[in-house]
């Protein structure tokens, strides 16, 4: 359903404009994120706010939330001028953010992280009363059956998401901005989202939706607005636009292939795993894969798709099976600097926390996994970093300029480069990667397959894990789909439609049915 | 066997195996006398430790307020002459503006607190020593009666300076757990990016947990000095020390977000009985700080076996090596 | 190549912030200085400048040692003043026991190893640092009077006599001790596998270890070679005049605290230098030396040390923000 | 009509430290002799000092009496007003109280600090004459700042100093090095020793320990003790100062023994309650014999603080209570 087609009947006219900037501009040192960026936002739309990663979506929001002060460009809010660069008077504007970040205090309950932040809630903060006010909310974002005093830090990724909306709906703001909320969602929870979306609008709520999915924007948005180099241009309406056209608009060329070529012949079997249990996995798990091939394990968060990589890296403890790289078999209970030392690597999926350095330089980073190598005798040679810095920056088309800036400053994209160009130095034979491209926009999505593929074409095995199911079924030779805990099938993804893949890691049981 | 799980119980128990032991080897330890004394003695390190909790569960730690109580106590002395109220007043007064101001300071700059109280630690030290012109300072003997009022034997086992450490726990524990102020400490404490994030307001909580340390040390410093008679500019150096670490015995985290002040509670008469009973088997100091010591490693050693940590992960794997 | 080196160092904000901070720390110690001379003489005799250094060399041994717990990431050590003490004391014991020289020193330092090893290990288990060694502190201090009972022991031996008071070209052992654990320090952390990987646990503990970094065995290190820092103190002090003492070491961990946080070292890990904690330790040494030789107060000498690092350490955060991130 | 049992509780200060260590044992070899128990309380702080003694009173421990070394100063006037209102007898030891708080103890035994600074003016004034030295402006080397008992001994020699140079010689700095030994009196010493080089001609180290460490920190920046400096101290403590003393480089020292100290506080508790009175007024101690009980304590009994000239032979001869100097003078 395109809700932009309800809108037009219900014949909002374009004179409600609430919001209203103009030539916005914001550095960082020596980094201009934004660029005088024009933007405007009417009374009951969703406008899609698109753009790469680092064109400066993410600050725009920030900027709009009192979390930075724009350096120069003017705001004004129902038509009367607004001064930007405190949290406070955002919020008193009724602006309400989602950050990118989860931003959930796992401290407190569920019930407690609704009302923080300024929501009313007045007299004692009693079990009872925050239970009693929060359950609606709660009930909007589907979490009905969540005791509201579960502390928030026992629940699962997904659920801590959708609290964070229920908190922005508690808000009861007139500007609601949501920075990539399914970034982490299942596909169901997705949908629960946007149907939310879409009714908050209805109901009169503007909304700002940042998204790299970018079928969403055609499901939801009325309208778009894309950031490229910190730079805006003109809003314009969904339907006026498609796929094509948006990418276009976003990274400046038609992307001409999202996808790779597939493999054209596959070498010896590198990898095999027999009956392998681990806690997050007690049934039996089997696996295979070769030489020169990329194998996807498609899966929703939980299904144990993650897992299955964590096993085979010695991330988790192997309590049962047995697994041979190129046909030398894994001590028992491996650890992860042994699989290393057998030719495995493994970039997980939450870049921020174990996949890099964010305050280090690019680097630092990259030699990380290579210590004995860059510095033989247990001494650092800084011809060898250079050497392997280049290599792998060159490898990865990580700007060689920027091998001294912090990680932490670059664009999603190249973090993540960096994040799977740092194992290159190890020289892996298997290479692990769970969820390639979270939150990276299409150009460096494709740059990303593409550096895959040349790696299996070198002679890698690569095994990646997504609950992306178009990234699936556009970038593996073989795909094994899991659901809690359990490979439900191997298939060739030319032979399937992406139809029965969802169908496969959400409810396997209808094919049997 | 779950309920022995439960952190707070484990705590409970501890106390009940120390006050035991402690009872069964010193002669009238176990009088109500006794608990007057002890509960009576836990006073001062009890309302510093409300204050410094506080400021563990918003994840910051004031090392100042040994200093603050010290100051405190020599204006409270110095100002005995006007009545107890306003001996108190003119010491506690200044603290919290301190509290505000070093608060301010913090959440401006946003340094962190272990950085920045460092140097007040030092230098409010000194502010001591300098206001006192490096000397004694000693209730008129007239006032005496004033120190004697304070540590009153009343309602069996407590005075009114026991009663207003437990009003003063009481009264925290209740506006941390039940007021939106008290929420915000412990939502900055557990997660300070994310409640920035969740528009949590950031200078608030922090200025209002390091004015309740700085105030609380110094309505402790001063009652105590006027208690004790007396005020030196060196005193309070180890009331930092004893009251983070009943703070932690009470299971207050260091990392912020987690604790409460029954568990405080619990850590400072833990702390306290052990002490006292040390102290009246006539045990050399080093003997409270070898029990100190082990009572904080013991502490480790279950928040280790409780959690997840790498050394359980290195068994697993050995252990199942060894089984093939 | 030193083209494209140039090129670097211009887009280089990390580098130019660190040099930024150390010539900030430079000029106040200068400032310092030259505004001592100014008004008395006598501060600025080569002398006096001894006299600094060796005040500094003390805390700023056991800095060397703390900037690698405070780089890896683990905050800082409370124990490191009870450690000295105690190498002190149980080296002295052990000469009491007849031991020559060279093997009380040999046992004494394997006791030092193994103390730091298990505080390092236990906080490897994910045990808060600051409670470990405040309860290993404690330990030792009840350890050391336990065998002492409480009394300084005396050290009968010429070699530790010329330790506490020899001189190399008119320098005094202390100075000589403090020059060298500077440069080991400053080769360790920046030449050597083992000071990047200290760098790497301490920005991201996660991350290390997700990349193949013991770090538990880096940790360990680390705790071992702060413990080995405040050993050799502990050996000057009781060299000094020839007697291991039991008191006297209560103030050393904040004014190897204080020397590290004025050197600018990020309490978060991940960053430091040694050689910023040896100026930090300098720079508190000139400040209480410049103050002594006017006889202040000594309540007033605190107040003013206290004002300084305070001002100090919010200065490097304020300059270190704006410039980068 | 003196009990031949009965418990004393001592009330100090950590016996870490070997002074107070010394302290307890003189009382316990006192009260042995009378057949009483003596338990040693140790606190490091005075609040902790209150807290042990408000515990004795709460809980109805019931002792002969109680002897009394406050933590800090004259810290302790509530728990001495505590203790006597619980009618205890309390004798204090080791800080001299003040004539106001008379009324809230039953005798002081102990040192006087104000006299040993004045022993260590004579000391140094007649170290000078022995030299040949004119004596000029000088320097103290303090303990901690806010030392109740150092400041007293500054105090005694400054009003010596006084008497002696009407015209005045000045102290150019007086200056806390943190500490009791000698590292401390080290560090700060070679921190001011050679900045004021040439202007001063003697130091005074408020112990020993501390002169002699100073001492040494001259002696390093080139000046000869005994001629180019005089150091004096005036509280022999162990080897090292007694040898220095013995050699010329402390010009003398005097016996401030904690041991002697402990004893003098359980004689006149015993005379007390042998008696049940005590004379008011101050009364120094003989050196040769104990004080009697049979006849009552005075208020403050100031132990013997016997100059030693410095010779080996004075250390063997001379005397206090039948220990000699060579005993007395090294517990530290
Ligand atoms: N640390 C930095 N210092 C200086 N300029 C920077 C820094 N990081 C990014 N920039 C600049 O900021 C802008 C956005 O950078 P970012 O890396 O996010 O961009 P990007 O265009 O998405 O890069 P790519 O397409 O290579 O992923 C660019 O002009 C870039 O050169
Ligand atoms: N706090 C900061 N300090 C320095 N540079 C920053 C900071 N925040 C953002 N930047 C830079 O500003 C640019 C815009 O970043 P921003 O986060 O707005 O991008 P985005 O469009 O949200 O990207 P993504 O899709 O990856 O979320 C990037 O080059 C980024 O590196
Ligand atoms: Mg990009
Ligand atoms: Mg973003």
């Amino acid at each position: 359903m395109a809700k932009a087609d309800m809108m037009n009947m219900t014949g909002q006219g374009p004179g409600d404009v609430v919001l209203e900037m103009k030539g916005i501009s914001k550095s960082f040192g020596a980094v201009k994120a934004l660029r005088g960026v024009d933007f405007e936002l009417r009374k009951g739309e969703v406008m899609a706010l698109l753009g790469e990663n680092g064109a400066g979506k993410s600050t725009l929001v920030k900027v709009l939330a009192g979390l930075h002060a724009p350096d120069s460009g003017e705001t004004r809010i129902d038509g009367k001028p607004f001064s930007l660069g405190s949290a406070r008077l955002s919020h008193a504007a009724s602006i309400a953010v989602a950050e990118q970040e989860l931003s959930v205090i796992g401290a407190l309950s569920a019930a407690e992280n609704i009302f923080l932040g300024g929501v009313p809630f007045r007299g004692p903060w009693t079990r009872r009363r925050l239970a009693e006010k929060a359950r609606p909310y709660l009930e909007a974002v589907g979490l009905h059956h969540l005791d509201p005093s579960t502390r928030v830090e026992t629940l699962a990724v997904a659920e801590r998401q959708l609290i964070e909306i229920a908190r922005l709906l508690a808000t009861d703001a007139r500007i609601l901005i949501l920075d990539e909320p399914t970034a982490a969602l299942n596909d169901s929870d997705i949908e629960r989202v946007k149907a939310m979306v879409v009714r908050l609008a209805r109901a009169g709520h503007s909304i700002i939706y940042v998204t790299h999915r970018l079928g969403e924007v055609f499901e939801i948005a009325d309208r778009i607005t894309t950031l490229r180099s910190g730079q805006s241009s003109p809003p314009v309406n969904v339907s006026d636009m498609t796929l094509e056209k948006v990418i276009k608009k976003m990274i400046g060329r038609p992307l001409e292939e999202m996808f790779p070529h597939r493999a054209s012949s596959l070498g010896a079997i590198a990898l095999e795993m027999q009956g392998v249990t681990t806690p997050a996995l007690p049934l039996p798990q089997n696996l295979q894969v070769r030489k020169g091939e990329i194998l996807g394990i498609a899966g929703q968060i939980g299904s144990g798709s993650e897992a299955l990589l964590r096993a085979i890296a010695g991330a988790d403890i192997v309590e049962g099976g047995s697994i041979e790289v190129h046909g030398r078999a894994f001590p028992r209970a491996h650890s992860l600097p042994e699989a290393m030392k057998r030719g495995v690597a493994y970039c997980s999926s939450d870049r921020k926390l174990d996949g890099i350095f964010a305050e280090l330089p690019v680097s630092t980073n990259i030699i990380s996994p290579s210590m004995r190598r860059v510095s033989p005798g247990g001494l650092v040679n800084r011809r060898r970093i250079r050497a392997l810095t280049a290599e792998v920056s060159s490898q990865m088309a990580i700007d060689g300029s920027r091998a001294e800036y912090k990680v932490g400053a670059l664009s999603g994209g190249n973090q993540q480069k960096v994040a799977l160009g740092k194992w290159l130095g190890i020289a892996p034979r298997v290479l692990l990667v769970s969820e390639p491209t979270r939150g990276v926009d299409v150009g460096a999505r494709a740059e990303i397959y593409g550096h895959l593929r040349r790696l299996a074409e070198e002679g890698m095995a690569i095994i990646f894990a997504s609950s992306d199911i178009d990234e699936v079924q556009g970038l593996a030779d073989r795909v094994v789909t899991m659901y809690r805990g359990r490979q439900v099938r191997v298939v060739d993804p030319t032979r399937v439609t992406s139809h029965e893949l969802v169908r496969d890691i959400t409810h396997p049981e209808e094919e049997a049915a | 066997m779950t309920l022995l799980k439960n952190p707070l119980l484990q705590r409970v128990l501890l106390l009940v195996i120390v006050y035991a032991a402690m009872a069964a080897s010193v002669t009238n330890f176990g009088t109500t006398g006794n608990a007057y004394a002890i509960l009576e003695s836990s006073a001062m390190l009890g309302i510093v430790a409300a204050g410094l909790a506080v400021n563990m569960m918003a994840g910051e730690l004031d090392l100042s307020v040994g200093s603050v109580a010290a100051c405190a106590g020599l204006v409270a002395i110095m100002m005995s002459g006007h009545g107890l109220v306003i001996a108190i007043i003119a010491a506690v007064v200044p603290a919290v503006l301190y509290g505000i101001l070093q608060g301010y300071a913090i959440a401006r700059l946003q340094i962190s607190s272990l950085v920045f109280t460092l140097g007040t630690f030092i230098g409010i030290r000194g502010l001591a020593y300098v206001i006192s012109d490096e000397r004694t300072l000693s209730l008129a003997l007239s006032d005496l009666g004033i120190s004697m009022a304070l540590r009153e034997r009343m309602l069996l086992i407590f005075s009114p300076f026991s009663l207003l450490m437990i009003g003063v726990l009481v009264l925290t524990g209740l506006l941390l757990r039940y007021s939106r102020p008290g929420r915000e400490i412990f939502a900055i404490g557990g997660s300070r990016k994310e409640s920035r994030a969740a528009g949590v307001p950031q200078t608030r909580p922090l200025v209002l947990s390091f004015a309740t340390s700085a105030g609380l040390a110094a309505l402790a410093g001063a009652l105590a000095s006027l208690k004790g008679g007396s005020a030196t500019p060196g005193s309070y150096e180890t009331v930092l020390l004893a009251a983070v670490t009943a703070a932690l015995i009470g299971g207050v985290s260091l990392y912020g977000g987690r604790g409460s002040m029954l568990g405080v509670l619990i850590g400072v008469l833990t702390l306290q009985v052990l002490l006292s009973g040390l102290q009246l088997l006539g045990a050399p100091n080093w003997a409270a700080n070898l029990a100190t010591g082990l009572i904080l490693l013991a502490f480790l050693g279950v928040d280790l076996v409780n959690g997840q940590s790498p050394v359980a992960d290195a068994v697993r794997r050995y252990s199942l090596r060894a089984r093939a | 190549m030193s083209d494209s080196a140039m090129q670097i160092s211009q887009v280089h904000p990390p580098r130019s912030r660190r040099l930024l901070k150390l010539i900030l720390l430079a000029a106040a110690v200068v400032a310092l200085v030259a505004l001592g001379g100014w008004f008395n003489p006598a501060f600025l005799t080569p002398e006096n400048g001894l006299a600094i250094l060796r005040a500094a060399a003390m805390s700023g041994i056991v800095a060397m040692g703390a900037t690698f717990i405070t780089i890896s990431g683990r905050f800082f050590s409370l124990a490191l003043g009870q450690t000295a003490m105690f190498a002190g004391v149980f080296m002295a014991v052990l000469m009491a026991q007849g031991l020559p020289f060279g093997l009380a020193v040999a046992v004494m330092l394997l006791a030092v190893v193994a103390i730091g090893a298990v505080q390092g290990a236990i906080i490897s288990m994910g045990a808060n640092p600051i409670i470990t060694t405040l309860g290993a502190g404690a330990l030792l201090a009840g350890l050391a009077g336990l065998t002492t009972g409480g009394r300084n022991i005396a050290i009968e031996s010429a070699v530790v006599e010329w330790i506490g008071n020899g001189r190399i070209l008119g320098v005094p052992t202390q100075t000589w001790a403090f020059l060298v654990s500077v440069a080991v320090a400053w080769w360790v952390i920046n030449k050597t596998r083992f000071g990047r990987e200290t760098i790497l646990i301490g920005a991201n503990r996660a991350t290390a270890g997700a990349s193949g970094l013991n770090v538990s065995r880096i940790t360990i290190l680390v705790f071992i070679i702060a413990s080995l820092a405040a050993a050799m103190m502990g050996v000057f002090e009781a060299a000094q005049f020839s007697k291991a003492r039991v008191a006297g070491f209560g103030a050393v961990d904040f004014d190897v605290i204080a020397a590290v946080l004025i050197g600018g070292t990020a309490i978060q890990g991940g960053k430091g230098s040694p050689f910023r904690a040896a100026l930090g330790a300098v720079f508190i040494a000139t400040l209480q030396n410049y103050m002594l030789l006017l006889a202040w107060s000594s309540g007033v000498r605190t107040l003013i040390t206290g004002a300084f690092i305070v001002l100090i350490v919010a200065g490097f955060h304020i300059a270190g923000r704006r410039k980068g991130a | 009509e003196l009990p031949d049992s009965g418990s004393i509780v001592m009330f100090g200060q950590s016996r870490e430290n070997p002074y107070f260590g010394q302290n307890a044992v003189g009382a316990a070899d006192v009260a042995k002799q009378f057949g009483w128990d003596l338990t040693y309380v140790e606190s490091a702080t005075q609040e902790q000092q209150d807290a042990a003694i408000q515990q004795l009173l709460a809980t109805g421990g019931d002792p002969l009496g109680i002897v009394l070394n406050p933590v800090s100063g004259a810290a302790a006037v509530a728990s001495e007003l505590a203790i006597t209102s619980a009618e205890i007898p309390l004798v204090l030891l080791n800080q001299v109280p003040s004539a106001e708080q008379g009324a809230l103890f039953v005798a002081y035994g102990g040192v006087n600090d104000y006299l040993s600074g004045v022993n260590a003016a004579q000391l140094l004034v007649a170290g000078a004459e022995k030299a040949g030295v004119t004596l000029g402006d000088g320097l103290v080397v303090n303990t901690v700042a806010g030392h109740t008992a150092a400041q007293q001994r500054v105090q005694g020699f400054r009003d010596e100093m006084a008497r002696s140079f009407p015209d005045g010689v000045s102290i150019l700095a007086d200056v806390n090095s943190g500490g009791f030994l000698e590292n401390e009196g080290y560090s700060i010493g070679s921190q001011i020793i050679p900045a004021n080089a040439g202007k001063f001609n003697w130091v005074y180290g408020v112990n020993d320990a501390l002169a002699y460490g100073a001492m040494r920190a001259a002696k390093e920046s080139g000046l000869e003790p005994g001629k180019d400096a005089l150091f004096v101290g005036g509280t022999c403590m162990n080897a090292t100062t007694n040898e220095a003393v013995m050699n010329g480089e402390l010009v003398g020292t005097s016996i401030q023994s904690p041991y002697i100290e402990g004893a003098a506080a359980m004689w006149a508790l015993a005379a007390y309650l042998n008696t049940g009175e005590v004379v008011d007024g101050e009364t120094s101690l003989s050196p040769d014999t104990p004080p009697s009980i049979d006849e009552p304590p005075h208020k403050w009994n100031f132990m013997p603080n016997t100059m030693l000239d410095g010779s080996p032979a004075s250390y063997e001869q001379t005397k206090i209570w039948g220990k000699s100097a060579s005993e007395l003078c090294d517990y530290n």
